[in-house]
């Protein structure tokens, strides 16, 4: 079953074609992986997807509905999540404040009732905080629960911003390159965590990297940009060995 | 804890604050050494000019008498809070005057709606408002017995004015140009009744924000209007400004400014901008080369201390002071308010020495004096043109 | 390695109280192309920021033909000769060509050395004298690039410090700035440390490198030994063998259900 | 028509006025991204300076100007020198109620030498241009031409010389400007300077139209708050926008009249 | 470092998160309530002046401390609130519900700003702001019927349930309970879901749209409550001076609000109330020290405000993170001592780039 599709997509930057007639669709509970030299386009279809783009031309289906137009934040309440290249979390806040703005898109009080702060307010703060600590105990982070952001590790940031999307219990997650900047055993922790995110909680992956080995272990099908432009898809070692793909982006060494 | 521990501990409280309060009022501000006096004015900020002569004329006439011994042995001290022109720094300033160092009364505070600010908590703790540097009417209206005011108001000066003008000269067209601000409006209305009462109308007005600098706009529609007076509520800077703009669109109109206008730095414009604007003021400059005995000595006396020349901003203070000190020899040693507002209120003809009109008070008129001066700019200087146009009926 | 240009000892740097660079020694040798390759984050930016001083560091220190330059001022360093192309291609948007060549010129007063200069930056870089006049903002990312590895050749300085100069380039425009990146070096005699993710690329060039991981450098060799070298060939190279993975699962984890 | 000419004459010179008070401020701004909100305080300081060479030194006005703008560059200076220098880096509010804090000081301090009493300055730029029936002020001229005079400088300074290079370089890209040799806390310096001494022309210019007091701070500040409508920013870029406006405004007085 | 054992989610939402917490605001509170016993009429004035630029301060906070949108205005809301207060009060109303009513006019008159304000970052933003303000002084100089115009206005006395009040002492209650009560209200909304959602759109916009969180709405409603709370604090100002004019609320008293926050800590409850404490202190120690001074000094014209910028000069230069930075520091320094590390807080050079390019 179909779960995203993104149809015939173009982005123009003052004349600039950054995306050209993009075109792939996602299944449910799939993890699909964009690769592609830098500047190919990859990121720009993340953030047309959560509509900071718009592009020029194209549709994209969620579900079958159309959302190329829907506001940012309205996707995130329809269950799509992302996490970002250059890790956008809230530095001056705790990671647990930031799990807890993860999951902003299910707290349904008026903002009176938050100023009165009466029991329904309290219980679904429990409540919240009961779902955040599940992704603490899932992702490893409870001796940090307390930490600033501003203070922690590179890599721990890369796992807070993955458990701040996962704190709104998405159905679709996109991943700016989770696995950069991290060493390679923690890279292949992230492996196992996508693999967790997919099995385990029946989440769609769309993920972008540049680590071929990460990408070749856990996506079921990969999509290879360069320049704006598909160059192959299919599934891992297919596009590896793709003459395209080797002589734009993986080089013939 | 239940709601009666509550109310118990608050009436606790207040009872307990009542005391405290209570406590502070029976002596305030007189010692038998000391009579204490708080200003709340603008010693930086808007105004300051008028701010820093008057208290440095306060504080040259008050030393003078602390050093020949002080008032039946207790010597005047001046408590001078900065409150930068700003009202609820002002509010602060009282708040310390009043609460903190207990003054005797309040002396040549500044600003109009700054007194207004502070009126009613001073006077309910029973603190005189003595002669604040404002010509605003509400100082002395409605009448309250710890309100005095000295010189005539701004009220009084724009009225006799226009009506010396129309009696004298026939003038029927009268306009108004003035500032958008507490003073400005004083202005307009002290025009609006004064034309009111002569079967007349204001033909033209404009007004502005003090920081303005560019007037051609408004001269210009004045121009069209044809006055034959036009009505300053201007202070310097824009008197200086809209004077000139007024005559480079050659507008002849005959052009009359109040009490705030008066300052030598007007009427010495560059260029000789200001030649030929008319001052109605409560109070007249005077200059050394002419000065009479009094005012020379004072002139010295001031120069020698401040080395500066006093401008007609110390006039603001000098009668002032003079009542004042005079005012608490005649209170007698036990030292009351009760007896101060006697003692003030027996003045008739009160004459400072420096030529300064007299002023007379009594038991139901607190505002010292009617007086009016009209005074032309020529040559760089105020001269004299007539001697009284107080407004007679 | 005959004479030594730039030696790193044991350097430590902070960002608050999080410690970016671990104690870091290296050293670059008179016209040699020296490289550190690192995942990013490893730090790899901040060594070259604390070399040209951008960033201050904590302890341990940085000698330049023999002189400490450690905590000094960072137009200082660049005039002791050293220049840095930063990351991301900072060049000046809204000066020409022409302006953003003759900044890179500062500290040289004499007019007709600048115009040399120039000359000799358009013979590496033809493609920048047709765009002499124009505001370097609308300068694509390889002609950007350029042009910041031009303004920092307007003096002749005898370290150059490139940070990703492949970054966001097209694989074409990432050999030629190797391609001249290496006939500097020849032709210049200009010892170079560059920090790149684009590992096979770096390693073409460089005749040493490093090895950086979260800040603490954990490889170095010379090119042949790097190429070599297994791990580099997995991790850096992004060859692997089939399914080393999988088997070097280390650790069920299934805390959470 | 002539009212027309005049009109447009005095509302040319009172933009000029604007702009010239603007000119210091977006300096400051522009090339060190700080809100000056000093900067009508440092214009008034500038003109008491000037004051107090003509009237005490009884000097010729324009060795006393020139030398007002000589002592006021120094004084822009320092200003940085000793104070924003420090806090370069930290958040931009820190540098607002720095500004700020430092307009209470040069008020307060030149109420103390000068006093709280506002002066009259004897200009060489009295009494009116008359041509047939067109007056205007002569201090109007001068405004206009001293505008004219100090854009023409400042354009030459930025466009052709080597600092003013640098400057717009150091505004663009700091570290960039660093990596090329530039002393960017130097050149920080002497945009305060310049900024500061382009106030003190400001503040000459103006005296015969404000009369010269503690309180110039505040009408700098003021007028820069009144022109801060939308207009200001659109044209503080561009400093003839300013005229427009102002031009607009004297229109504006008359044809409502 | 204090370690807190945690058992119960509900430690994270309380307000006092440990014991030491309990006893120290408990000690404040009823030092606050026994203040009257403490100090006299003169001080007792003071603290009531300090709460109430600690409650606009905290109006302020809000914008900008917690969502990052600058505003050189917030003297419009004093203004709006004091003005329809004292509209209200002199209509009959009710004290309290005029009070009330007064502070959602000025939230009502701050949602007009807030809707164009949403779409401007920066600098832009504050010029916005600071044109507001010029605006509404404009307005209460020309409504006249409403507000007295140039004349003023004067604030009858506060009264309650038929009982005027007149005295220090009950003024200075009921401001308290209006401080109390808002920031017990903004500490409850601090801690639920939109107290975080300002945090993140302050830190990341981007970040905080795509986890759901609807930028535009939450800036709007951060500037409604902002205003409210800035027009309850010009409600009580309007009793603190007593009488209304146009000039009480001009820009210097903008700029003084945000030179409060900004030495108290940004972002912060703390912030507020230190700031408003420090500044209102400073004032009061300068003009209280200035008549202990030599006479050649002591009565020199402009030496308040001269002292005053002078040491907020050195305060911000030595602590640019306001009064909670160095209050952070210190606690940080001997909760960990002596294992306190120098350089926790040393920031690394920064380097500026235009923002022309954005």
């Amino acid at each position: 079953m179909t779960h995203l599709q993104v149809k015939n997509l173009s982005v123009n930057f003052g004349g600039l074609k950054a995306l050209d007639d993009v075109s792939f669709s996602v299944a449910k509970n799939e993890v699909f992986s964009i690769v592609g030299p830098n500047g190919a386009g990859k990121s720009t279809i993340f953030n047309v997807i959560s509509s900071f783009y718009k592009p020029s031309q194209g549709q994209i289906f969620f579900d079958a509905q159309d959302i190329t137009a829907t506001k940012p934040d309205e996707k995130a309440k329809l269950g799509i999540t992302r996490t970002f290249q250059n890790i956008e979390l809230f530095e001056h806040s705790s990671v647990l404040q930031n799990l807890l703005i993860g999951r902003s898109i299910h707290n349904r009080h008026p903002v009176y009732r938050q100023f009165i702060f009466d029991k329904t307010v309290r219980n679904s703060e429990i409540a919240h905080r009961e779902a955040a600590e599940k992704v603490i105990d899932f992702l490893e982070l409870a001796h940090y629960r307390d930490h600033l952001i501003a203070n922690l590790p590179y890599g721990v940031r890369k796992k807070v911003e993955l458990a701040r999307a996962l704190c709104a219990e998405p159905s679709l997650l996109l991943l700016d390159e989770p696995a950069s900047g991290l060493n390679p055993e923690e890279t292949e922790e992230v492996g196992h965590w996508i693999e967790d995110i997919r099995h385990d909680l029946g989440i769609t992956v769309v993920m972008i990297e540049h680590d071929m080995s990460l990408v070749t272990e856990v996506s079921d099908r990969v999509l290879a940009l360069s320049e704006g432009k598909v160059i192959a898809q299919g599934s891992a070692e297919e596009v590896q060995n793709n003459a395209n793909v080797v002589s734009a982006y993986l080089g013939s060494a | 804890m239940n709601i009666s521990f509550i109310a118990q501990i608050s009436r606790f409280f207040f009872i307990a604050s009542l005391l405290f309060s209570g406590a502070a009022w029976a002596d305030r501000g007189v010692t038998d050494t000391e009579i204490l006096l708080g200003s709340h004015t603008s010693l930086s900020g808007p105004a300051s000019t008028w701010g820093v002569a008057s208290i440095n004329t306060a504080r040259l006439l008050f030393d003078e008498v602390n050093e020949a011994g002080g008032i039946h042995g207790r010597k005047i001290r001046l408590v001078v809070e900065d409150h930068q022109y700003q009202v609820p720094l002002a509010v602060r300033a009282a708040n310390k005057l009043i609460n903190r160092d207990g003054v005797f009364a309040m002396f040549l505070s500044i600003g109009t709606p700054h007194n207004n600010a502070v009126l009613g908590r001073q006077l309910a703790a029973g603190v005189p408002n003595l002669f604040p540097i404002t010509g605003a009417v509400s100082m002395v209206e409605p009448f309250h017995k710890f309100k005095f005011q000295a010189l005539s108001s701004y009220n009084q000066q724009a009225r006799a004015s226009i009506r010396y003008f129309h009696r004298q000269r026939g003038h029927k067209r009268i306009c108004a140009f003035y500032q958008d601000t507490d003073y400005g409006q004083e202005i307009r209305d002290a025009i609006q009744q004064e034309v009111d009462a002569l079967g007349l109308e204001i033909v033209g007005e404009t007004k502005h924000k003090p920081t303005e600098t560019e007037f051609i706009g408004a001269m210009t529609s004045l121009k069209k209007a044809n006055c034959d007076l036009i009505v300053f509520g201007t202070i310097i800077q824009d008197a200086i400004l809209g004077y000139s703009a007024a005559r480079e669109l050659g507008i002849t109109a005959d052009i009359v400014a109040g009490q705030a206008s008066n300052d030598q730095v007007v009427a010495s414009a560059p260029g000789g901008g200001t030649e030929g604007l008319y001052i109605a003021g409560g109070a007249r400059a005077f200059y050394e080369d002419t000065a009479t005995a009094g005012q020379a000595a004072f002139i010295k006396k001031y120069k020698a201390r401040y080395g500066e020349v006093p401008t007609v901003a110390t006039h603001y203070a000098y009668m002032p002071t003079r009542i004042t000190i005079e005012a608490l020899k005649k209170a007698g040693p036990d030292l009351t308010t009760d007896k101060l507002v006697a003692a003030i209120e027996s003045f008739s003809q009160f004459d400072d020495g420096i030529g300064t009109p007299t002023h007379s008070y009594s038991a139901t008129d607190h505002s010292g004096s009617d007086a009016v001066f009209l005074d032309q700019i020529q040559n760089g200087r105020l001269k004299g043109v007539e001697k009284r146009i107080d407004l007679m009926p | 390695m005959s004479e030594t240009v730039l030696r790193v000892k044991n350097l430590e740097t902070f960002y608050g109280p999080v410690m970016a660079i671990r104690g870091v020694t290296l050293e670059v040798g008179k016209g040699q192309i020296v490289t550190i390759l690192g995942s990013n984050g490893a730090g790899k930016t901040t060594i070259l920021k604390t070399i040209s001083g951008a960033i201050e560091p904590q302890k341990g220190s940085v000698e330049f033909d023999g002189e400490a330059i450690t905590g000094m001022e960072p137009d200082k360093i660049a005039r002791a000769g050293i220049r840095h192309v930063p990351e991301g291609r900072e060049v000046f948007p809204f000066l020409t060509v022409r302006e953003n060549l003759e900044v890179g010129a500062f500290s040289e007063p004499d007019r007709k050395q600048v115009q040399h200069q120039m000359d000799r930056v358009f013979d590496f870089f033809p493609d920048l004298s047709r765009l002499y006049n124009h505001e370097a903002v609308y300068l694509s990312g390889g002609q950007q690039q350029m042009l910041a590895i031009g303004r920092a050749l307007m003096v002749q300085p005898r370290l150059m410090l490139l940070d990703e100069p492949s970054l966001g380039l097209s694989p074409l425009l990432v050999g030629q700035i190797f391609e001249i990146i290496e006939r500097l070096n020849r032709e210049l005699d200009m010892a170079i440390l560059i920090v790149e993710q684009n590992a096979s690329m770096a390693l073409k060039v460089a005749q040493f490198g490093y090895v950086l991981e979260v800040g603490r450098i954990v490889m170095e060799g010379a090119q042949q030994k790097l190429l070599d070298s297994k791990d580099i060939q997995e991790f850096y190279l992004g060859k692997k063998e089939e399914s080393a993975r999988g088997k070097r699962r280390w650790k069920q984890r299934k805390t959470w259900r | 028509m002539l009212e027309i000419a005049q009109l447009a004459i005095i509302g040319i010179s009172q933009g000029c006025i604007y702009g010239l008070i603007a000119m210091g401020f977006v300096m400051i701004y522009k090339a060190t991204e700080m809100v000056n909100f000093a900067q009508g305080d440092i214009m008034m300081v500038g003109t008491f300076v000037a004051l107090t060479l003509t009237t005490m030194a009884g000097a010729n006005f324009f060795i006393a100007f020139l030398c007002a703008i000589l002592i006021m560059t120094v004084f822009g200076f320092l200003v940085d020198r000793v104070f924003i220098r420090k806090i370069i880096g930290q958040p931009q509010f820190s540098i607002v109620i720095l500004t700020i804090s430092l307009g209470f000081v040069f008020r307060s301090g030149a109420g103390m030498i000068w006093g709280q009493s506002p002066r009259t300055m004897e200009t060489p730029f009295t009494g009116n241009f008359v041509l047939g029936s067109l007056v205007i002020g002569n201090e109007r001229i001068a405004i206009v031409v001293g505008t004219i005079l100090v854009s023409a400088l400042l354009w030459t300074f930025f466009k052709y010389s080597r600092w003013g290079l640098a400057m717009q370089a150091a505004s663009q890209n700091q570290l960039a400007a660093f990596y090329s040799a530039i002393p960017v806390k130097s050149v920080y310096s002497m945009v305060w300077g310049l900024a500061a001494a382009i106030s003190c022309i400001a503040g000459v210019l103006l005296a015969p139209v404000t009369l010269v007091s503690t309180l110039n701070g505040f009408f700098g500040n003021q007028g820069l708050c009144r022109c801060c409508d939308w207009r200001f920013w659109v044209f503080a870029r561009r400093f003839a926008g300013r005229v427009d406006y102002r031009f607009g405004r004297a229109f504006c007085g008359r044809l409502l009249a | 470092m204090r370690v807190i054992f945690k058992t119960s989610y509900l430690q994270d939402i309380r307000l006092a998160k440990h014991g030491g917490h309990v006893f120290w605001y408990t000690l404040l509170l009823v030092t606050a309530i026994a203040a009257p016993l403490l100090v006299d009429t003169y001080w007792l004035n003071e603290v009531s002046r300090f709460l109430i630029f600690a409650l606009a301060g905290l109006g302020l906070m809000i914008v900008t401390g917690y969502t990052g949108q600058v505003s050189l205005g917030h003297a419009a809301f004093l203004a709006v609130g004091a003005y329809a207060h004292t509209y209200f009060i002199s209509h009959e109303m009710p004290f309290v519900i005029s009070l009330l009513l007064a502070a959602f006019t000025s939230g009502c008159v701050g949602l007009v700003v807030a809707v164009p304000a949403s779409r401007m970052t920066g600098l832009y933003l504050a010029i916005a702001s600071l044109a507001f303000a010029i605006i509404i002084e404009d307005m209460t100089i020309h409504w006249e019927s409403v507000t007295g115009g140039n004349r003023g206005m004067p604030v009858p006395p506060p009264s309650l349930f038929g009982y005027e009040i007149y005295s220090a002492v009950e003024f200075y209650y009921i401001v308290l309970a209006g401080v109390f009560l808002s920031t017990i209200l903004v500490l409850n909304l601090l801690r639920a879901p939109f107290g975080r959602a300002m945090l993140a759109i302050r830190d990341s916009e981007i970040s905080a749209s795509s986890l759901g969180i609807s930028v535009a709405r939450t800036k709007i409603t951060a500037f409604f409550i902002s205003a409210c709370i800035t027009g309850l604090a010009g409600g009580l100002m309007a009793h603190y001076v007593q009488y209304l004019s146009p000039e009480i609320f001009g820009i210097l008293l903008s700029i003084q609000l945000l030179l409060m926050i900004v030495v108290g800590g940004l972002g912060t409850v703390h912030g507020a109330f230190f700031g408003a404490f420090l500044v209102g202190l400073l004032e009061s120690l300068i003009s209280i020290s200035k008549d202990y001074l030599p006479g050649a000094i002591g009565n020199q014209p402009g030496l308040e405000p001269g002292l005053f910028g002078l040491i907020l000069v050195l305060f911000i230069i030595f602590e640019p993170e306001g009064v909670y930075g160095r209050w952070l520091k210190l606690r940080n320094f001997f909760e960990n001592f002596p294992f306190y590390r120098r350089n926790t807080f040393k920031r690394q050079k920064t380097y500026l780039r235009t923002d022309r390019l954005k």
